[in-house]
Parts: C-alpha cells; structure tokens; sequence
C-alpha cells in the first residue's frame, strides 16, 4: 500500500490532528465524538454541517470556517459517520438559528443523519437535513434508493454556506435553497485507477492497464460500466451529455418538518438543463489525477456546452471531492439563478477554498 | 436447554466479536465486489467497541445488554450497518426490558423485534439484497419451529440453515438498497456482505445456547 | 498509460486552451510562441516571470494573475521552455519597470533564461534571472552544477509577486528580495510512485511495492536513495530533519548586471535554520498524493519544528509544485522575517493561490 | 572526396532527423534512467523543425543553413539540449559564413567551433559526464588525423571512433553536470543520452560524406 500513512487506524485522527494545527485560527477539532468546528460562529446563524466518510478531502472538512462549513462530521474512511458526531456537532455550533445537514444520498448517511436530526429536534434544536442526490450515473429510483450524493455537495455547501452568512436566511428559507441547487445540480465521474482504503491494505477493485470504470461514486466502488480506455474528449463526452441531456429525475425524499414535529416525505423533480441555461461547471479530480489532465477535459467541457446552448458563467476546477488517491475526473454542472450566483460570489474562507477574503 | 440465560447473551456477543473479527477481512471482501469495502472492518470495530462496554453491564438484565449493545454500535459502527445493527439491538433490549431470562417465545419476540428495527430504520424489502434477506427468513423458521412445537435448539437451528439459505440466495439478485443498488445489473452475481454478517450473528447465537 | 489526455503532443497546448477558458478574465494564453499571460498589467510595475517544463502544474501558470507572475513560459512536459518563448512573454507584459526571471537552477533553465536575459536586455529592457536552487538532497555544489530549484519557487513568486505589486519594488529591490527568499529557503521530497510523461508512455522509473525514492526531484527522474517504504512520520522525519539540520550552503550565482550590462557571477550562501527562527512550511503534493495524507505529515512537521525550536507561522498543504500524477511528498522551510511575512500576506488572485481578494 | 558540399551538409541534416526519428525511444530510455525521460522526443521534436525550416534555405550558403538549423533547434528543442545542440550549430554556421563547399581543413575549424559552443553555453569538462565528452575528443581525433596527413574520410571515421569511445567511456562516470548530477553515485553506470546523441550526429556526418 503506497501511502503517506502510519497506523492505518490511525489515519483519520492523524489527518484531523493536522488539520487542527494547520488552520487553528479558523477551525477546531474535536476528538470524542469526532467533528471540526468552525472557531466564531456568529450569533443567530442557522448553523450548516455536513457530514460523510473521510476520504473524500477536502470535503467536508476543507470547507469548515467563514461562509460555507461551520462543522463536519468525519466518518472513518468511506463510512458514515454516527448520530453522536452529528448530534453533538450540531449542539457546539448552534448559535439561536438552529441547524441545516448536507446529507449525501447513501443508505448510511441518510440513516446516521436522520437519527441525529431526531436528536437535536427533540433537544428543542430545529434542524433540517436536506439530502443531495446529484449522481446521474445511477438511473432507477422507484424501486431503489435512488442516486448518490456527489459534486453538487461541494457546490451546495458554498451557496448554502453563503446564505447563511452573508445572507442572513433563516432555516427554512437556507433548507428551500439547499432543495433549489440540488435540483439544478447534476454530476457524472469516472475512474481510470481504484483506490486503497489504508485499513484494508488493498485497492478496492482491480482495472486493467487499458480499462476504465465509468459511473463512479466516491467510495472507491466500481462504477456502472468498465470499459475500454478512452481519450480525455471521449471520456468528457460521455460524461457531459449523459449529464446535459439526463431528463426529468423524480424521487421520494424524507425531511424533518419543523411545524409538524416529525417526518414528512414529499417528490422532487430535477428539471433537465434547457439551451440558454447558465451554469456553474466543476472539474473535480478524484485525487490522485492532477490539474493539467483536468484543464484538457475542461477544454472540452467547454466545447460541449457551448454546442448545447449552455453558457459556463463560473468555474471550479481541482480536488474538492475525491476517492482518496484514485485517478479519475468528475463533471458537475449547477444551472444558476441569480440568488445561486450571488451567492457563490459571496466570500467564503475555509482551508480548501478561499476567496473574497 | 429450554431457557436463554443473562450468562448466554453476555456469551453470544463475546462469540459474535470473535466471529466478527475471525471474518474481518472475508466480509471487507464481499463488501469490496459490490460495496466500500468496510463492512467487516466496521463491525469489527462496532464489536471491538460493544466488547468495552460490556464490562459495565454484565450483570444487568438482557434489556440493558442490548440496548448497552445497541448503543456502541450506533456510535461506533458508522456506515449503514451502524444504525441498522444498533437498531436491531436496541429494538431486541427493548422487547425484553428487565429480564433476566428468556423462555423460547421471549426470546423469538426479542428476534422479531430485532428485525423490524431493522426493517423501519432500512426500509428495505425481501429480495433487496440486504441483511434483511437473511434475518427475515431467519426469524420466521424460528417462530414457525415453536409453533410446530419444536424445542428452543431445533427452532435456533432451523432459523440459522434459513438465515444461510436467505443469505446465499442474495447472490443472483440485483440489489435495490445500500451501496450495491448503484452497481444495478453489476451488483449480481456476489453475496451481500450485510446479509453474511447477519448469518454469522445468528449462527453464534445457536452455538452459543445450544452448541 | 493512465491519462486524461488526446494525443501526447497535444497535452500542453491543450491544457493551456482549457485554462484559457477557464480563467479569461484574468488571464490570456499566446500560442506561437507559448506564455501565459495577465491580462491587465499595471503600468510601471516590474513584470514577473517564471517558465519551466509543463507537469509541474499549478505551477507555474496557476501563479499568473494578481500579486504573483505575470507571466509563465511552459514548456514541453519536463523541458525547458526555449528562448523565444521567455524574451516574447518579457516583451509581452513589460510595462515600464523591467522584467524580473524566477529561475529553477536546472541546467536547461539556466541556459535558456541566460538567452533570454541577454536577448531581452540587448533589446532595451532591464532584466535580471533571479535563481531557485533550494533542493538539499543535493549535497555539493562544488563540481556540480548544485542544487535543484524545487519548493522554495512557489514560495518566492508569491513573495515577490507581492513585493511587485503591492510593495511597488524597483527592479534590483525586488531582485535582492528574491534572493533573500531563495538562501532562506530549503526543501526535499520523495516519492511513493513514479510518474508517466504523456509522450513517453510509461513510467520514467520503476519502484517495488514496497520501495520508495528520497531526495527526488520535480522531474519524474529518480531520487538520491532508493529504501524500503516507511512509515508517514518516519517519512516525515527524514525530509524535515534534511531540511533542518543542513548546514551552510555556498554556490556561485549567475546573474545579469544591470550597471555593467553583462553577466556577474558571486556566491551566495544558506544561513542554516537556528532555533527561534519563525518559518512558511510548505507541505506539497507530488500530484497524486490527497491532501488527507499531506495532513498526516503535516502534524508529524509541526511536531519536530516545535522540537527543534522553529515556529511555524504560516503554512500552505497541497498540490503546488507537482510532477504529473507521482504519489510523493515535498516539504519546503522558508525562514522568514517581518518583510518576507508581509508579503507573503498580501492579497493574491491567480488561478491556483488565492486570498484577501 | 576532398570537399565537403552544400548538398552533403542539407543532406547530413536529413540523415540526422531519421537518425534521431529511429532512436527517439533509445535516447529517451537512456534519459529515463538517469534524467528525465526526454531527449530523444526532444532531439526529435527539434529536428523535425528544423526540416521544416530547411526548405526555405536549401539554397544558401552553408553558414545559413546551419545557423538556420542552430535557431531552428533553440525554438523548438528546449530542456539542455536545446541551448546545447543550438549553440553547437549556430557556432558551426558562423564559422563558415558565406561558404558552399568546405576544405577538410574548414570544416575542422566548423567542428572545432561547434564544440567551444557547446562549452561556452554550458561550462561542462570532459569527464562531467555530458556530451562534451562525446564531442570534444572527436574534433580533436578529426584535427590530429589532418594535421598527421590523414584525409577526409581518414579523418572522420577516427572522429567518429572518438565520439563512440567517449560515449561509452560515459557509463562509469558520475555525473558532474545536467539532470544527472543530481543523482550523484547513483549515475554511475548509464551512459550519457547527450553524448549518445552526439554520437549519432557525428556519425550521420561521416555517413554522409564517406558512406
Ligand atoms: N436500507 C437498508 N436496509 C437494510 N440493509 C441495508 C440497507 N442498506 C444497506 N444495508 C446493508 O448494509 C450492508 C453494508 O454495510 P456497511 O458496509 O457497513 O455500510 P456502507 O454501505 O455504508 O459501507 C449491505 O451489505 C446491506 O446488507
Ligand atoms: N551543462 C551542460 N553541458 C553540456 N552538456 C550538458 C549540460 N547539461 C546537460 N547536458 C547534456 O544534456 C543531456 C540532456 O539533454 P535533455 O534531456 O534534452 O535536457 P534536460 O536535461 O533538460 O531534460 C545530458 O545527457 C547531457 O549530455
Ligand atoms: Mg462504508
Ligand atoms: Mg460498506
Ligand atoms: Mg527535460
Ligand atoms: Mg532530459
């Protein structure tokens, strides 16, 4: 197992002991349960945390501090994390405006976090969890648990983080915009390498020298296709017009209800993209694959949109959401509005993305 | 053999951690083909976890034990088996709150408990490739044994050769819930590692009372 | 070969396209010859420039913008970019104040650069080349052309970006600035994997499972030592107390003379790092490498800094100065005083650096 | 044979891109080993450029068309070589400004400058391990075999001798200068790419004018 690591139990504690003397002017950590807190949490703000498996840095925790993040809850790598972590993040940084969780649609997330919101609201803590379920690689949802949670997260976590410090919303107000970008929001990744979970000494799946996975998530499982390696226009190609041209997307999502004191599930349906939309594109690296391979695909991502009608207004292009060291590139596109754009122009300062400040 | 001792609990968690742990790498396996590649790491630290705790409880009822149970792995399994095996034990504790020994229908009410907990907290179906594909069966040839009026060990029995079975069967099926639902058709062909670890749970337990 | 790219031969041109798109408001990219440029150049401020092979991405293209380069000359993957490409991009963006070259002492660099140096000061505008020559896994200097230019780079465009831009420097100032960053800073890395130029195919070298390479370069080329894989601290160690412990350096310079017009050469010398120092820590991904495993050897670097008696005032953990996809660590000490500090804080907007704007 | 022709030079530089296009992987294993994996796709690259741009000055004097090669290679080959072989040819066509045929003598005076572009541009010594240690004993071998009464084609076979000897009198060596050097002990052993390269072009030379 080529990694930088020592006791393979010890990686994620490690990694978050790093972390907490790299930007200890920003953000703290907190061992027992395991979460990162942002330091000055201002009075009255709805409190936004996420939450998911490590592995996947920077995010969550790379997005803790001013304007996006103020907790996250690190599972070991690849797992959720528990209801505790949540449940006592949510109490640190709780300031009066009550608490909104990025859920990641997958079985263990959406369980762990559901649990803690029943915590925190019987605690007398309002909080709404908001799922993102953004993966079109993943095409049923009746009769499944529907898509993953994938590069919308990232974006999501910006804008929503935004509103809720420069914008002032209040919860429900944050959870409806939450709702708003991931509906607008859609990914696809792929895999030309697997990835090595440093407890299980071993890469997660085989792929042979001229194979790549298609389909990906971000746990290092395999995708939906492997097929023949491809050129970066190829692979962009497909990638992009499975996501421009995905058509409507409907499922069954679970929320906490603040007036009623309980569940309530109700549909969301993602509108397909339209020529004339604007949108924000991602180029994210999965994390072992370096910036000069993703500007070559964002070459052609541009290309690509530009002939469907689509018009690129900003742009994100590095490792914000990854699978450890696999090699392999992700495409998000967020179809903006004016309050999703001023938004993501709003300042953020956290380790992992900065700017504006 | 006609009752299920505090001393047999407290018996099958510590053989279920030793089991857990002996299938580590076997169940990280299973979970690598159509997973994350976690699930035998998660319980054996859910386990490793419950083991420490267990200390602190050992001579309260079998309620306490479970639900002491229960709580370690929600907090410390993570994942989906955290909330799933953590509401089974603590569904299981709640069914028989208090007690100190269990009768073979107490013991098939702790059972299907257990499973429903399993049931609310996933939401998953028979034939979803899940867990509940081997604990189902499982609970339902126990309860079906007694009924018969078969005795606690052939019920115990019968409940594991069907949580083998439901087990084995998840293999041609494509999974509807959890990780493998996004592999769709790809997910066919291998055994879900939850449903395994379910196995071996119960597996432990019929060791455990009746050898 | 696993690689997000088209042809080989295309790879650079190509990534430059897409980081055109990408980034056209703040910079424009020259095809015939290469350079990226900034788009808008305050007039008699000194041009910044630096150039190198391509696959070393962000660096240096990612630095042009505000407070950084404002220019980047890259070449092919791993090759010095040539004469024409430093002397139009000096032409290019030259406004009025002359033209500083950041250097990285390989010899190619050197060679190229000296051309360009002459060719451009024949031409009327004042440049002086500036050298990086940082790496302490080279030992002498005596016989060889000495130490490689590697982390300290990143460290000094922000640097003297900054002290161009906000600082207003004249041309030597700013040069004596540079210089003043580059005997103050010290860096070394490794590598757990090689790495594949795109026109070669394959990988430059080869490495057991459960070997790794210390004392590498930027360049894919193989280390000064080849051992068996070690633990993250152990890693750690290793690099940081090379780093620490490394005496006086002395080596002749090459530089431009503005006054007499033609080439001085003198010697410069490292003052080694003493206890109290204040220093920037660098802690740099080889490409491939995430940044949850920067943060491992980040926490073991602070530990033996507080050892030693060093405080580390400001960090930086990422994929800076990379080689392609390799899996590998760099760690850079640069010893700092109120004036390399101060710059160092000043806003930055480029491509890959980004703060207080 | 006695002169050396406008046509031998433009047809050496032809000789030399194939030779270069048929080694472009060897010279480039070589650079993998002790360097960075580039020469020979940067050799190549520089002289299919420098075909490009030989169309247009076919017809000029030799001093043009190898200054034309020597500028040609500086844009295009970069890294060391580039400064290096650019250097090496822009020399060699200054010292025979104006010329369409050379004497043996002149173009001992063409190679000698050629070489003293070399060392002036990167400050190597024999022994450094660079392709001086190719280049340098081969002008010497040429000028030594005139000077002793030898002829043309005398004079450049034991050139050619000398750069093959002084490439392979590379392998032992540390390297003192170049990407090498960086490897210290470690680059013992590996011949040196430059010198092979240089090797192959002075061969194409004698190739060229002697078969
Ligand atoms: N909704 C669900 N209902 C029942 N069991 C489920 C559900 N989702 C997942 N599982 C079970 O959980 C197992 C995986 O557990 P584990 O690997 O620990 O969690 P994760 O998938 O989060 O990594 C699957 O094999 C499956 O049996
Ligand atoms: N200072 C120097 N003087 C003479 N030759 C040199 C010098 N530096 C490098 N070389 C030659 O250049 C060759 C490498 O060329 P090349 O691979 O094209 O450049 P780079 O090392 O920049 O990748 C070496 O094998 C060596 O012969
Ligand atoms: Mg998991
Ligand atoms: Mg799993
Ligand atoms: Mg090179
Ligand atoms: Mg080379």
């Amino acid at each position: 197992m080529k990694k930088l690591v020592n006791r393979p139990e010890d990686f994620v504690r490690e990694m978050l002991e790093g972390m907490e003397k790299a930007h200890g002017d920003l953000i703290g950590v907190n061992y027992e349960p395991r979460y990162i807190y942002r330091k000055e949490m201002p009075q009255g703000k709805v409190a936004v945390i996420s939450g998911g498996g490590s592995g996947h840095e920077p995010m969550h925790g790379g997005f803790v501090g001013i304007g996006m993040l103020d907790a996250a809850c690190p599972g070991e790598v690849f797992t959720s994390p528990t209801p505790d972590q949540m449940y006592e993040a949510g109490k640190k940084v709780h300031a009066g405006g009550g608490v909104l969780f990025i859920v990641k649609n997958y079985s263990g997330d959406v369980m762990n976090f559901e649990m803690a919101t029943e915590m925190l609201n019987m605690e007398g803590i309002p909080t709404i969890n908001v799922l993102v379920d953004d993966d079109v690689a993943v095409k049923d949802s009746l009769y499944t648990q529907g898509r993953r949670g994938t590069g919308t997260t990232v974006l999501m976590e910006k804008i929503v983080g935004a509103a809720a410090e420069w914008g002032k919303y209040d919860l429900k107000r944050l959870a409806d915009l939450a709702r708003k970008v991931n509906v607008n929001g859609r990914s696809m990744g792929m895999a030309l390498t697997p990835c090595t979970v440093p407890t299980a000494g071993k890469p997660t799946f085989e792929l042979g020298e001229d194979e790549m996975e298609i389909g990906i998530g971000i746990h290092g499982e395999p995708g939906r296709y492997r097929e023949p390696l491809a050129t970066a226009d190829e692979i962009t190609e497909r990638l992009a017009l499975a996501i421009i041209e995905d058509g409507p997307y409907t499922r069954t999502v679970k929320e906490w209800d603040l007036d009623a004191g309980g569940w309530k599930e109700f549909e969301l349906t993602d509108p397909p993209f339209q020529p004339g939309d604007h949108v924000i594109a991602m180029v994210n690296s999965m994390g072992g694959t370096p910036v000069s391979e993703l500007y070559v695909v964002y070459r052609k991502l541009h290309e690509i949109c530009e002939k469907k009608g689509l018009t690129i207004v900003r742009n994100l292009i590095g490792a914000y959401i990854t699978s450890l060291e696999m090699q392999g590139v992700m495409i998000t596109l967020l179809k903006v509005d004016d309050e999703i754009l001023e938004m993501w122009d709003k300042p953020v300062k956290t380790p992992a993305l900065r700017w504006g400040m | 053999m006609s009752t299920i001792t505090r001393e047999h609990i407290v018996q099958w968690l510590e053989n279920v951690a030793q089991v857990l742990a002996e299938n580590k790498e076997y169940l990280t396996e299973l979970d690598a083909a159509i997973g994350d590649a976690d699930h035998g790491i998660n319980m054996d630290r859910g386990f490793t976890k419950v083991m420490e705790r267990l200390d602190g409880v050992r001579d309260k009822d079998i309620g306490t034990i479970l639900r002491t149970t229960g709580m370690a792995l929600l907090s410390s399994v993570g994942g989906a088996g955290g909330p799933l095996y953590g509401s089974l034990f603590m569904k299981a504790g709640m069914a028989v709150t208090g007690k100190h020994e269990l009768t073979p229908e107490e013991l098939g009410k702790l059972l299907r408990a257990a499973v429903q907990g399993v049931i609310d907290r996933g939401k998953a179906q028979l034939g979803d490739k899940t867990m509940v594909d081997a604990l189902l069966p499982a609970v339902e040839a126990y309860e079906k044994t007694l009924q018969e009026g078969g005795d606690l060990c052939t019920a115990l029995t019968r409940m594991v050769a069907a949580a083998e079975k439901g087990m084995k069967d998840t293999i041609p099926l494509v999974a509807k819930k959890g990780r493998a639902s996004y592999l769709g058709e790809r997910s066919a062909g291998h055994q879900d590692p939850g449903a395994t670890s379910s196995y071996l749970i119960l597996k432990a337990l019929k060791e455990t009372v009746c050898g």
